[in-house]
């Protein structure tokens, strides 16, 4: 997939793309066992890796365990995910809705669909176990809905109470990170806010690729830009992987 | 025993089939064969369908297919897999029906069967908009805890074929590797085949391989290069320039059905 | 970390203690530092109590015993754990409860306690008279077929104590030879200790090895030949001879009394 | 524990134990999967695998599958024991009954026994599970009973029907290899009757160690004595063993 990163309105040598992987990449924390999604998630991870948390540990969804070798499908599911034991997932979707509900499995109906998208892959049990989850994703109308057409992977369901009620450990979202900004759970309605805009994104711009009227946090605040280390880091990752 | 007639032999009309191996170690060479063999009204099994189903889809093959993740895997993630997507939305060649699942599901699915366990359970599916969609979901409650939790039924495929690096000459199976249910399937399915890329007089343990004993598989062929343009570890890299180009293929009608020409009459393996 | 301090950091008086490790890779060196610590009250877990628990539950740490197989694995098959005899028909030097599995029910329990499950399920206890004295089985009916399967409950025990070959320094813990729950007891445990034969630079891969990374794991313990008298793949094999010795020191109170003051004070790992 | 091997009343060259050992050795047939038990099951299977059955693949309960490696313990009970891919499994136990069901937990009351057994093992998988289930024991009066003390492994519950509505998907007990002679069930009552008696053995001695009234069949045969190369081959593994 090609990608076109537009260049941001700032006048700052980095594209709206690489701000995305640079905010993502600083919510991983050193020493943390990770499950990144493939493409966003997966070259934040690889970043944070080259940046601040070295020691990352990168569960793969074909059973390694980062370098130390593999584990069975049952394993990994069992022992490694399900069991809590994986303290961040890093996922993206076709379409996220304001309770942070994601969407990989169709756009349109399930039986008649407009596009059919790849499916549930490990998101719906990386997104009910893993002790938080980020999401990463470009922050575009048709992605941002007010309900998803297909509930494949739980964010907070249709509100704070769901997702002890449903039996999941995990704690769900904890941020959304857009080439836009930040969005973050309200903590009494569990509905996605506005915590933190990128250098040079305005508030209305949010606004207008949200489908839902978007609250935005008394606390808001502005992006750190990349650094120039990060930058660097992030264009090796880049031309290291071939994304 | 050659791979043509291995797989005559195997798989019937209607069957459940299952090709299994993560995204190594796909038994393509194999999957061609069934595509010569024009089987009708397949039930496909697999976690990532990838190229190998949209080809056996766009043949025209299948009746259904259980999935858990369906895209290219070199191209990323959304209707890359355009055989399917026409079967899907357009019905053509005919209509597929689907059983989706998430990778966990299979996985659980796959276990059980192989377990001789009608069912398996996990954690994952409730609050998903999946379990409505998709009848082999179900829940089960904790006799301890009255917890409820996700129930999903057996897998156990008629015909389950699979790839590895080697197998001896009594038919013990060899893979290496991370990743994968291709144990687990076979010994799910009443029938199996394995596909090799090499036949020796005897394993040697290595690291990160597992086994296969012979009296748990019902045929071994030869094959190498049986995975291409997927990898097999030890032998060759996946070709992602195969994979690249398989959409172009994919994405039009026409150019595929000369590649289905090419795979049917002139037996040349070309992706 | 010493072995000492790490043992007295982990068990608590009343805690549910596994020691695993099939009939290999058996924590003997840090089963005798719980002797010296004197807890109370423990559940001991393990699949085969071995010498390892005839000696614990000899020294009056436990409560209860909860198992599927209790022999001297030398000597054969009956009655030859005689500590465990004494306090079963005498309660000597306290009485001690059970709760008794097959050697499957209790895998399917350790795997239920490390995925995260509140129970696992299986075939094999229906009709058995095990059911009726064994709070932890219970039956669950599936949702697909109707068909009654045996559940039993999830293992997750307050503390986890195996051994293993070796770790690096990082403490990531690799286990090299065939069987045993180690590794299910620890992702199962609140808490878990691993003693190693050797501590090295670099984890390197080899063939029927399984790894466990340092994050699962609470403390790692450099304890060279702490599996001994049972073997350690790669460094030592059983030594059948204390084994049989054994025998002796456990059938007379006295002796034991005797073995136990050695292993207390003067802190001598004879056996 | 000294195994003291009682002459047999015949004048041949062998004790009742090897006897007992080659006629087990006999039941198991060439390419199957076996599962052993510890003692006499391992002594025959072993001798099995030195005559007639040379490929014979021991399922050892760490996991080993014969020579070709080992897999995961919740791999061998899951896909290997319990989907009753196992052919042959040979048991021995402290007690049996009339329906074949084997006690090796306790003699006595569970609460206050008068002596603890080692208990389950894998028995009551093999029991439930393998395609069949060849015993083999000692044939004592105190251990063969009308009603064992306590079901560790289901043979065939109280009666034909059991193992059918106990939901056991394995064929039961098929023989009973004593010291003595062969025991099989009676396709009609599932009980066990006597089907063989060994070289110089009465049936009214057989009698005589069996707890219930023991149904003789009407073709009763006498087994083969053992040929010098099975007691020369049954030596070598008892040497080899140092059982």
């Amino acid at each position: 997939m090609t990608t076109l990163d537009r260049p941001t309105t700032d006048a700052g040598s980095w594209t709206s793309d690489e701000m995305l992987a640079v905010a993502a990449a600083r919510t991983v924390r050193a020493g943390q066992a990770c499950f990144a999604g493939a493409g966003l998630p997966a070259r934040a991870a690889e970043l944070a890796r080259r940046l601040h948390a070295p020691d990352l540990l990168l569960v793969h969804d074909d059973g390694r365990l980062g370098e130390l070798g593999a584990v069975s499908l049952p394993e990994l599911f069992g022992y490694w995910i399900q069991s809590g034991r994986v303290d961040v997932g890093l996922l993206s979707a076709a379409q996220i809705d304001v309770f942070g509900n994601l969407n990989t499995t169709v756009l349109g109906d399930y039986a008649e669909p407009d596009l059919r998208l790849p499916g549930s892959g490990s998101a719906p049990e990386i997104a009910a176990s893993c002790r938080e989850v980020v999401v990463v994703m470009r922050h575009r109308l048709p992605a941002f809905v007010e309900r998803v057409d297909f509930v494949t992977s739980v964010g907070f369901g249709a509100g704070p109470l769901d997702r002890a009620m449903l039996g999941l450990r995990g704690g769900g979202p904890r941020q959304v990170i857009t080439d836009l900004g930040v969005l973050e759970p309200d903590p009494d309605s569990a509905e996605l806010r506005l915590t933190a805009v990128h250098p040079g994104v305005r508030v209305e711009q949010v606004r207008a690729e949200t489908g839902w009227p978007l609250e935005v946090s008394e606390d808001l605040v502005v992006t750190d830009a990349p650094t120039p280390h990060e930058l660097a880091a992030l264009r090796s990752v880049m031309t290291g992987s071939g994304s | 025993m050659p791979l043509s007639d291995a797989v005559a032999d195997l798989v019937r009309d209607g069957d459940e089939v299952a090709l299994e191996g993560n995204s190594a170690l796909i038994p393509f060479a194999a999957a061609h064969e069934v595509i010569r063999l024009r089987p009708r009204d397949l039930t496909l099994v697999r976690m990532s369908p990838d190229l190998v189903y949209d080809q056996l889809v766009g043949a025209g093959c299948a009746r259904k297919l259980v999935f858990s993740w369906a895209a290219n895997p070199v191209l990323g993630v959304t209707g890359s897999l355009h055989r399917l997507q026409d079967a899907l939305v357009n019905a053509w060649p005919a209509p597929l029906e689907i059983e989706e699942h998430s990778h966990a599901g299979m996985t659980a699915r796959y276990v059980a069967g192989a377990s001789g366990l009608p069912f398996g359970m996990l954690r994952g599916y409730a609050g998903t908009d999946l379990p409505q969609y998709t009848a082999s979901v179900a829940t089960v409650r904790c006799p301890f805890t009255g917890e409820e939790l996700d129930a999903v039924s057996a897998l156990n495929p008629d015909v389950a074929i699979v790839h590895a690096q080697r197998a001896d000459k009594s038919g013990n199976v060899q893979f290496r590797g991370a990743g994968g249910m291709q144990r687990e399937a076979v010994l799910a399915a009443r029938r199996s085949l394995v596909t090799v890329e090499e036949i020796v007089d005897e394993l040697s343990p290595v690291p990160d391989a597992t086994v296969l004993p012979s009296f748990a598989v019902t045929a071994v062929a030869h094959a190498p290069g049986g995975a291409a343009p997927s990898a097999a570890d030890g032998f060759y890299d996946r070709d992602d320039e195969a994979y690249r180009a398989w959409d172009e293929i994919s994405r039009d009608r026409t150019r595929f059905g000369l590649w289905l020409e090419g795979i049917r009459v002139e037996g040349t393996d070309t992706v």
